[in-house]
């Protein structure tokens, strides 16, 4: 599934294609001027995980629910931190060691709410969003990932 | 008809990415015990499996969730994007 | 003052010259495999300051004892939380509203490290950098930005 | 001898960015009080300044720090980058 020109949640991207950091911190920033922080989260491919080297990683996603979650945990992030604008791309497919998996960028009037807001949406979309990585190692053996326990007690840490 | 989904490890284990049902469950708990009949893959899958996760029509669901026809039911492991 | 070619603090760079996002996350991943976030702020000029309108931003700062702040802030980050690496670059001279003035990228395996390192670099370049704000209004006036009482809270946060 | 430095308002205030003047104090204390006698800017700039920052050869310091020949003693505003 690549990028729809014409999406309709605008802020949110699942698409296979690489993208760029400047591009999308531009795109982000461009008709506000009342910004003085821009934060944004790039996670990408380690070449190691629980232990084994990693040679591909693929990611799966449900077309359709992806989009929804992401854009209530988007807007849960508007509504918390008085954000000036928000976007989310989630690349899909194959990707190899170092490549950006995704990216998270939000602007606001001052850093501590850009600094919350991106970070509460990290957590949110690795225990909510649906993706599903499956590794390939050095051998050719390959093996879905799992849940990290880690990340439902760091989403827990934003209930209200 | 109900639209049912596969996804990730479920739908390798399964064997099957989505299916057509006939709409004739009340609960998300009703399809999954019908589905479970099917073998005990499907059984280890659906019913004995702690981790299972439910949406019905893009909206995290539970067995306890009400269905009808046109819905789209999806049956997952746990998230692990980002 | 511009980029030294061979400094004495290679992750830190006060220069006049505007910064490109990509290019310094890209720089700052390099080398590095076992990198999972990597987490970006971007500080910029804002067109409204104390409810005025801002025409001109100028940065000044103390060479030499700018330097030396920031690789102290940078390496207690890295002591703190891990990281793989981190790179600050900030500004001086004159911007305009919506330019960048500062940035800080720190790289690590896991995000949460990523986000509270970076929050914590900004927190303290605020309030233990020696920079000074002077703003132009659109009549031509010149004033000091005075020093947020805001800026020391958020700083003390982090006391251990 | 000592290298003295003013940054930001202080530079402006005071009319100068940098001077050097002999190593006859033990403390910033005493050089203070010193360049407080110049006059009142100087009074109100340097002694009667709850703001007033000091750094001694770049690292942050306070009136009681001791300086010695060769010293460099700043004077500034809080800090306001970023």
């Amino acid at each position: 599934m690549t990028h729809n020109p014409e999406p309709m949640f605008p802020h949110i991207c699942i698409q296979e294609e690489d993208f760029d950091l400047s591009t999308e911190a531009a795109k982000l920033r461009e008709g506000h001027k009342d910004i003085g922080a821009v934060v944004t989260f790039v996670g990408t491919v380690r070449d190691i995980n629980e232990g084994d080297e990693v040679s591909i990683l693929e990611l799966e996603h449900y077309p359709g629910m992806t989009e929804k979650a992401l854009e209530k945990i988007r807007l849960e992030a508007h509504d918390r931190w008085h954000l000036e604008a928000s976007h989310i791309i989630h690349r899909i497919g194959k990707m190899y060691p170092c490549d950006q998996i995704v990216m998270v960028a939000v602007a606001s009037r001052h850093r501590e709410n850009a600094f919350h807001a991106a970070h509460f949406i990290m957590d949110y979309l690795k225990t909510n969003a649906p993706f599903w990585k499956k590794e390939t190692l050095p051998d050719g053996a390959e093996r879905w990932v799992d849940a990290r326990v880690s990340d439902k007690e760091a989403e827990s840490r934003w209930a209200k | 008809m109900l639209n049912v989904l596969y996804f990730a490890s479920f739908r390798e284990i399964l064997g099957q990415a989505q299916e057509q049902l006939p709409a004739d469950y009340q609960t998300v708990d009703c399809l999954l015990k019908d589905l479970a009949a099917r073998g005990e893959t499907w059984q280890q899958a659906l019913l004995h499996n702690q981790n299972l996760q439910i949406a019905v029509n893009h909206d995290v669901a539970n067995r306890q969730t009400a269905i009808k026809a046109g819905d789209e039911v999806a049956f997952f492991p746990p998230v692990t994007g980002g």
